[in-house]
This record gives C-alpha cells, structure tokens and sequence, in this order.
C-alpha cells in the first residue's frame, strides 16, 4: 500500500506523518510537494498538521489555492481515503471536501494537550480497528480547532453518522464536541487530534496506532475482496 | 493607484472569542461603557489603474479567500489612493 | 537627506549619541584607521563596538566560565556551542536574552527573540528539536503585567508552534523589580551529525556572498538615527524599527538551510544568521574568522523600504535572513535551490585577500575599515565591583512566623512564582515532532533522539533572589538548581548556555553582581565538570535609575543514554515509599 | 447604541507578513491587478448611549490595547448604530 503525505510551505507535522507510516505500519510513503498535479498510484493522502503559508489569513485558507488541491478533490471522487489532520482537517473544509469550518479555540488561546476522545463511529476505513464509543488517549494542539456549522449541517452529520470523534469534554468550544468528521461517503476524515503524535508508549499514548492500522487493513481487505 | 478596503467580520450568529477577550481587557481597565466588541480584519489592496472590472475581481479574491463564508461577510469600498 | 561628513560628526561629537565614548573614538581616527571616520564608517563601528556585539564590559568576566569538558566539540564564540552525544552525533544549542524589544513590543519581541535563537541552532547546520524560555514580569496584579506576560507567551508560542518545534519547558517568576523590564530569555537545542557542522566563515579569496530571506527595511536601527534631526521625515509617525516576526518564512529558511548542508555540503564554505546588528555584524564576523576580507554591493541587497541610506542597511536587525559564503562555481545552484524554496537569494560580495571590509553603495565606495578594526579592536574594559551595601545591614535572618501550617502553606503555593504554569506552557505546542518524552510540568523536559536510544534532558532556572541576597552563593545555588533538575530526570548533565541578565555594570555595585554571581557559577562548573558552551549577555536592565535583580539564567542540558528510563516528577502508586535524600 | 468602528495598521514601514502572504496568494490566483496586499484588524466597539466622553475613553482603550502604537497606527469613526 502506497500512502503520499502532502507537503505545503508551512507544513510541519509532515515528517511526523512520514514516520507514523514509515515505522508505524511499515507501510510505503512518498512525500508529495503541493505543485504536484498527479496523485496518480497512492493508495492514501495524508495532509499533515502544521501552518501552511503561516496560516496567515485564515489556516488552510491559502493552501486551498495550491496546485495539488484540484487533484485532491479527484481522487476523493474515486474513493481514495483521505485523511487531514489539524491544518489537514482545516484545509479540507476550507476546499469543500468536508462542511462547517474551524474557527479560533473559544478562549482565544492556543491549546496543546493530551485529550480525551471518543470513537463515536467505528465503521470508517480510519477507525475500524477500534471499538465503538472506545476512549482513546491523544493529544491537540492547535489554535484554531473550534469546529462550526449552522444547524442543518449539524443534522445531516449525525444522520449520515459523518460525526467519527468526538472530546469527552469541550475544550475549544466546537459544535457537540465534534473532534472529527468524514464526508457522506466516508473516505474523507478531518480531526484536529493528532494520531500521529500517539504511536509509541514512551511519548505518551499509542492510542493513535490502531488509525493507521485500520488504514492499512481497509485496503489490504479491498485488494484481496 | 486605486485603494480598496476590505472589511471582513464574523456574521452576526457567531460567537467571536477574541472580541470576547479584548472585552473583557477593556472593562478590566475600566472602560465599562464599551459594552461589546467584535473584532474582524481589514485589507487594504492597492489595485493598479488601468484595472478594468475591479468589482468582479474583487469580489472573486474575496469570495474565495479573504473571506470564508461559512462564518464570515465582507464588505469593501474603493477609493482613489491619496499619494 | 544629506549625511553629516567626517568632519562634523567629529566636530558635533555625534558618534557619543551612538555610544562610542571619546576614548573609542579616538582609538578608532588614531590606531585604527589613521584618519575620520565617514557616516557610514561611524555607523558600523558603534555598533561593533557596543556591549552586544563586542561584550566589552563582560568579556574579562565571562572567561571566568570554564568551557571545555571531552565533549565539547564548539564552545563560545560560534552561533552557539556544540557538544557530542556519541555515535557521530552532537547537540548544538543556545540562549539568547530579547528583553528591551518585548518591553517595547511584547508579542513581536518574544516571538522574534525565539525566532533568533533558531537560526543560531540551524545556522550550524543542526536541526533544532526543542525550545526552552525563561520568563520575568512584575507582579501579576496589574494590568499591565497582565497584558506583558500574555502577550509575550502569546508570541513565544505563537512564533515556536508555526515554526513547528516544540517547546518543551522553561520558567517563569514574577517580581515587582520586572515590571517595567520584563526578561525574555530563550533557548534552542538542535541535533547534528559531526560531518556536517558548519561555521560561520567567509574564506577563499574569490567567493562569494549570498544574502538569503526576507527584505532588509528599518527595522530594529538603533533609536539614534531616528531621533537625530537629519532624518527628522514629514511622516515620522509612519516610521517604526519595531521588528516583526515572520515563522512562515523561517520555517521555509530553515528547511532550506539544513537540506543544504546535507545535502549540497561542497557548494557552502559558511553560512550565517543576520542577528543584532544584520549585515555588518554577520559578514564582519564571518570575515575576521578566516581571516580575510570582504566587498560588498548595497545596491543588490533586497530592500523593503526606499531611499535607506548605507547605514541603514547594514544595522538592520530585520528578521529571517541568512548570509552564506559559497563557491563560485556553484553559484546558480544555489540560487536555483533557493528559488524553488520560495525564498529569495542574491549574491551580495565577493571574499577578498586583503582584510579590508569594504562597502560600496550607488557605486561609491562608503566604508573601508580593516575588518579586524571591526572585530577585534574593540577596547576591553575592566571595571571593578564593589559589595553592594544593602548586604551589610541584611545579616539578620529572617523568621517567619507561622502560626496555621494549612494556611501558610496554601498562601504559598497561591503565589503566583510557587504556583503551576500550565496556563501558560499549554498554550505551547510540546510534543510536535513525536520525540517529546517529558514535558512542561516535571522537574526538566526530556526528548528523545529519533533513531536512537537516546534522549537529551533540558531545564532552563534562575532564582535571582537568591543572587539578590548572595550573588556568588545565589550564582552557585543556579547551577545546583539545574544540574538538580536534570538529574532528577535520570539524565546526566553534559552542559550549560547561560543568559546574564543584569542592571548597569558601569555601577560598581552591579558589577559587583555581575562578577560575583559568574564566579559563583563557574566554581559549580568546574566542581561538576559542566562547560559553559554559548550564552549571551544583557546588560543595562534598568528604569529609572533601578535595575533588575541580577538574574543569570542557566540552561542545562544533560544525556540519557537509554531514554525508557526517563523518570518524573510525580509520586506514582499508592504504597510506593518515599525518601528523602541529601543533609 | 453607539458603534465605533476602530482600523489599526501597520505602520507603513513596518513588515506585514500576512499582506505579503495573501498578496501572492492573490497573484497565484491571478488576479495581478492587485499590486499590493496590507492586512490590519477592525473592531466594532458598542458603546452605551449615555456614555461622555468617548473620545478620550476610545483613544486610550486603542492606544492602550488596541494599537500598539511603537508600530501601529489606527484610526475610527463614531456612528449611530442601525438597528
Ligand atoms: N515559560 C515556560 N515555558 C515552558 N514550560 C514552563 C515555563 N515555565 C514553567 N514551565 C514548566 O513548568 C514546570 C514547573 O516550573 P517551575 O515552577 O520553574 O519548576 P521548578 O521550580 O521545579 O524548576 C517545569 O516543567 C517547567 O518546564
């Protein structure tokens, strides 16, 4: 399984994807840089946590206008898993993949923890290898993770069961506690928790292991079906 | 040189945590008959003057990034730039 | 805009309101150049020859410092010093004072006071992994200390967590002495291999000089100029030298600068930061070390701003830009790798053979000072303390009186100094790279060595009542303090970068201080065997007329060779018993 | 009510990250008309009507807090707010 993790200036949780994959499953990874326009042969996107052009404007605002950001939106018509984290998750509403949008934490602050979260849906090629409403231990950091959307939104996520995690208690201010969400399809996942900041006992947590596990394990079930 | 000032804030429904703590910073200084504040950005763009269609175009930037419409308006004004 | 010529500015005695006294200056027409200096020339040597670049009031004191252990591969003297950890790899890191620029403006001082000390780590070649900072304000019941002490973490944090390292610990106290100057102290610690070390040297007649990064404006020109009526301008409301930090460019300066030294080591013979004092500074410096000389075009310098004069440009203290000596033949692939980097490169000068630094501006030759006159020749001086007299009247020990244990007790750990820092220290992103073993909230922060079984134990300390009261024993306590906290970590202390912060030492009882706390620093260091590699010194720490409380800050690094056996802070199971070792 | 509207810049020497940022993000949508991008912060202040001397408060509230003005500048318009 090939998985591409892709970079924008500003990136930085980029080499961090590159080893959850590398050491974490074993898997084959390639980093791909945000002028590229083919995503052509990778089984999975990875977009990485970090500050893409500073997140100057408004984070993931301008990565939205990136090259690679056309080719994004295509293999997600085809079904390929893509995953965003933190900046990812951000840029991901910010092009449309996903609804709602990231706003500044509520008490205005920058917010880096280790957090409770809950898998609230089990049934994604992301989380399969966990438990149903299992708690699991990972961290945030991020300024801007406040999740929003109008009310309507908010009804088709839980009726389409699109809410995939959510924090065991409110710490930004987000909509239901929603920590992350996939699209109607579920092949786009968006969290601001960092899994890949989760993969060894020693840095705290790998609670975060299973996530690219179910990963690898969803595909390798696709290619033997 | 045109000036174009871009005004974008928070729409009206939306909590705005950093009005939030500048308000609370204001009363803390004492200045209590600042009842609210909402604080939003504010773009200056020098647009060159041979531009034709700047609206389109300035609406375009805006729409698709200055602003993200999920939480946010705009508004802008043009003006000639004073040298 | 016309510069006053060599001849006023030694009739107007204008070079004592850029400080250089009239001993300097006349060391400078008479042993150094032979005849006056120009504006320009004035310009360059005021500030070469000031306290942060020169350490002439410091410099016989700081050699008290013992800095060489089996490990030191690079000690004082470098963008910062280096140490081996084994198995090919060092550890290069540093601390760096910022306090005046976040008086003034405090997110943007603390933020680009972490964003010098980064490319003082990177500028060697090394990857940094983690930051550290040291943090004084006023008492936390005004408002104005408030609002200091929020947005200087805002812009710690804010600059470290763009940039992506983490920053994993450091410290924070509030006294009433730092109200109105607050102390920004912050470190950095990189990993490097041996083989790709690199220096700041500008050698081999012939090569050339890149200036990479960000325009040069006026940012940071020291307040004379702007205050001199020269320069008086219509719109000089519309003029600022405050420096804003930009992470996103850093970080792309950053990637860019490490890729180069491992991957394209034999196009660069150097490569430097522009810090205090820009341009004058890094390329003299760069130049004095190999011994050579140095020509350089004002005209191809990338400007933010229009009409700036020569001695604008080359004081600017505008941030994230790099100066690199590389070969000429290899000229356009550096260029190009930059170009692809998003960063903007231009080749500034050339290295000479004849140890003259010259400048040339609009085609006019605006500087030609022999390098070591810059570098080199500034005076020394020796000043000499005198014991404080408050520390003869305090003898008295003094008794608290306790008469409820619980309250006493509570009040204590209510005090703002005694109390958890987490509401600051969560603002700061600790565990971005996946190496963060222990973070903010135990006695030092551990990292460990990706690909390795090591981890590298920080603390950042500095209790400077204690050096108030007993400057030698309260410099001794600094270190005990911090070789405490490593230890108490399972890592073994391997070496110290400090930041000495102080009032004015052209008071003797500040000098006093000053000396006294050092030499109470070094005699733990030559006990513990602990070098002294990098530091910094901030001086002049005063408001009307009163000074901080001397405040040396000792970074500590320390090794664990086998990092699962990290150890914490917290008592762990119920039943575990607990000792209590030591008189 | 009582608005104030309150825009603080950068002064014009000083180094604007996030304009320059913008600003080529702007040209790589290609929108070249717009030479140059600035980006400041606008506040909207409620002000209670029976308030005295909002002049001075408002001043000291941006000079204070809302501007820092060793590197900005602002500047602000009292209006009757519409309801
Ligand atoms: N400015 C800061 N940045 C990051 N961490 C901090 C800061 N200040 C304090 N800490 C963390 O808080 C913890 C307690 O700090 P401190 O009160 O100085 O402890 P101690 O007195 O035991 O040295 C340490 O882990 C320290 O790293």
């Amino acid at each position: 399984m090939r998985f591409a993790v892709i970079v924008f200036p500003g990136s930085n949780c980029d080499k961090d994807l590159y080893y959850a994959v590398k050491d974490g499953i074993n898997a084959d990874v390639k980093m791909v840089d945000y002028r590229e326009n083919s995503l052509e042969g990778f089984d999975a996107i990875l977009i990485p946590g970090g500050f893409s052009y500073g997140d100057y404007l408004r984070s993931g605002a301008i990565a939205a206008h990136a090259p690679i950001i056309n080719e994004i939106k295509r293999v997600a018509n085809l079904d390929v898993p893509i995953l965003g984290i933190c900046n990812g998750f951000q840029i991901l509403t910010e092009i449309g993949l996903l609804p709602g949008c990231l706003m500044k934490n509520q008490q205005n602050k920058f917010i880096c923890e280790d957090v409770e979260l809950s898998v609230e849906n089990n049934q994604t090629v992301f989380t399969s290898d966990y438990n149903y409403r299992q708690i699991l231990k990972i961290p945030v950091a991020h300024g801007e993770g406040n999740y929003y959307c109008d009310e309507s939104t908010l009804n088709e996520l839980n009726k389409n069961n699109q809410i995939v995690f959510k924090y065991c208690s409110n710490i930004n201010g987000s909509v239901e506690n929603i920590a992350g969400i996939s699209n109607k399809k579920g092949n786009v996942l968006g969290m601001m928790p960092h899994p890949e900041r989760a993969l060894e006992e020693i840095v705290g947590s790998d609670d975060g292991l299973k996530m690219f596990q179910s990963i690898l394990k969803s595909h390798m079930d696709r290619v033997n079906l | 040189m045109t000036l174009v000032k871009v005004y974008v804030t928070y729409k009206k429904s939306i909590l705005d945590p950093q009005g939030e703590a500048i308000k609370k910073a204001v009363h803390g200084m004492g200045h209590t008959i600042i009842q609210n504040v909402r604080m939003g950005k504010y773009f200056e763009l020098t647009v060159s003057d041979n531009a034709q269609n700047i609206d389109a175009e300035i609406n375009e930037v805006c729409d698709q990034l200055l602003a993200n419409p999920n939480m946010e308006s705009y508004r802008y004004e043009v003006m000639e730039e004073n040298k | 805009m016309t510069e006053p010529t060599a001849e006023v500015i030694r009739e107007t005695k204008l070079y004592k309101a850029w400080g250089l006294s009239e001993q300097e200056y006349k060391i400078i027409t008479d042993k150094v150049l032979n005849r006056l200096p120009n504006y320009t020339e004035t310009g360059l040597f005021s500030v070469m020859w000031s306290e942060h670049c020169s350490y002439k009031n410091s410099k016989n004191v700081l050699r008290k410092l013992p800095n060489k252990s089996k490990r030191v591969l690079a000690g004082p003297g470098e963008d910062a010093g280096i140490l081996d950890i084994g198995d090919g790899q060092a550890i290069v890191f540093k601390a760096e004072s910022h306090n005046h620029p976040s008086a003034v403006e405090p997110y943007q001082g603390a933020a680009t006071g972490v964003g010098g000390i980064i490319r003082d780590i990177f500028s060697m070649g090394a990857t940094p992994i983690a930051l550290l900072n040291s943090l004084k304000f006023g008492e936390l019941d005004g408002e104005h200390t408030k609002y200091l002490a929020e947005e200087i973490v805002a812009g710690i944090g804010g600059y470290g967590n763009c940039i992506g390292i983490p920053t994993v610990g450091g410290e924070i106290a509030f006294q009433e002495r730092y109200s109105n100057n607050p102390l920004v102290n912050a470190m950095c610690v990189g990993v490097i291999n041996h083989s790709d070390v690199k220096y700041g040297k500008a050698s081999g007649d012939g090569n050339l000089i890149v200036y990479v990064g960000a325009k040069t404006g006026r940012d940071g020109i020291h307040g004379a100029t702007f205050a001199s009526d020269e320069f008086a301008d219509d719109k000089e409301t519309q003029r600022s030298a405050v420096q804003v930090g930009d992470p996103f460019m850093e970080k792309l300066l950053m990637d860019a600068c490490i890729e180069l030294v491992h991957e394209h080591s034999e196009w660069i013979m150097g490569i430097q930061d522009m810090g205090a004092a820009g341009l004058v500074s890094s390329t003299a410096e760069m130049a004095s070390k190999a011994g050579s000389g140095l020509i350089i075009e004002l005209d191809e310098v990338p400007q933010r701003e229009t009409e700036m004069s020569p001695y604008e440009i080359m004081l600017s203290e505008s941030q994230e830009r790099m100066v690199l000596c590389i070969h000429p033949e290899f000229k356009n692939d550096v260029l190009d790798f930059f170009t692809d980097k998003l960063l903007d490169a231009v080749i500034i000068g050339k290295v000479t053979d004849d140890r003259q630094y010259k400048i040339y501006h609009h085609k006019k030759l605006v500087c030609d000072i022999p390098v070591s006159g810059l570098v080199d020749d500034s005076p020394e001086y020796k000043h000499t303390g005198s014991r404080p007299k408050r520390l003869d009247i305090s003898d008295k020990q003094f008794e608290p009186n306790v008469e409820d244990l619980k309250s006493v007790w509570l009040s204590i750990l209510k005090q703002p100094t005694v109390s958890s820092k987490e509401y600051f220290y969560n603002t700061y992103d600790s565990q971005i790279k996946a190496n963060t073993i222990v973070k903010s909230g135990s006695d030092s922060a551990v990292v460990r060595i990706r690909n390795t079984n090591k981890a590298i134990a920080l603390t950042n300390d500095g209790n400077s009542r204690f050096v108030y009261v007993d400057p030698y024993i309260g410099g001794q306590l600094t270190v005990i303090e911090a070789a405490s906290n490593i230890v108490a970590s399972g890592a073994t202390p391997i070496g110290i970068t400090d930041c000495l912060n102080y009032g004015n030492p052209e008071k003797s009882e500040i000098f006093w201080e000053f000396e006294q706390s050092v030499e109470g620093i070094a005699s733990v260091c030559e006990k513990f065997d602990i070098p002294v590699i990098s530091g910094n010194v901030s001086l002049y720490n005063e408001y009307n007329d009163k000074a901080i409380f001397p405040s040396p800050m000792i970074g500590m690094t320390g090794l664990l060779e086998d990092s699962s056996k990290a150890t914490t802070q917290g008592f762990k199971d119920a039943g575990d018993l607990i000792y209590l070792i030591g008189e």
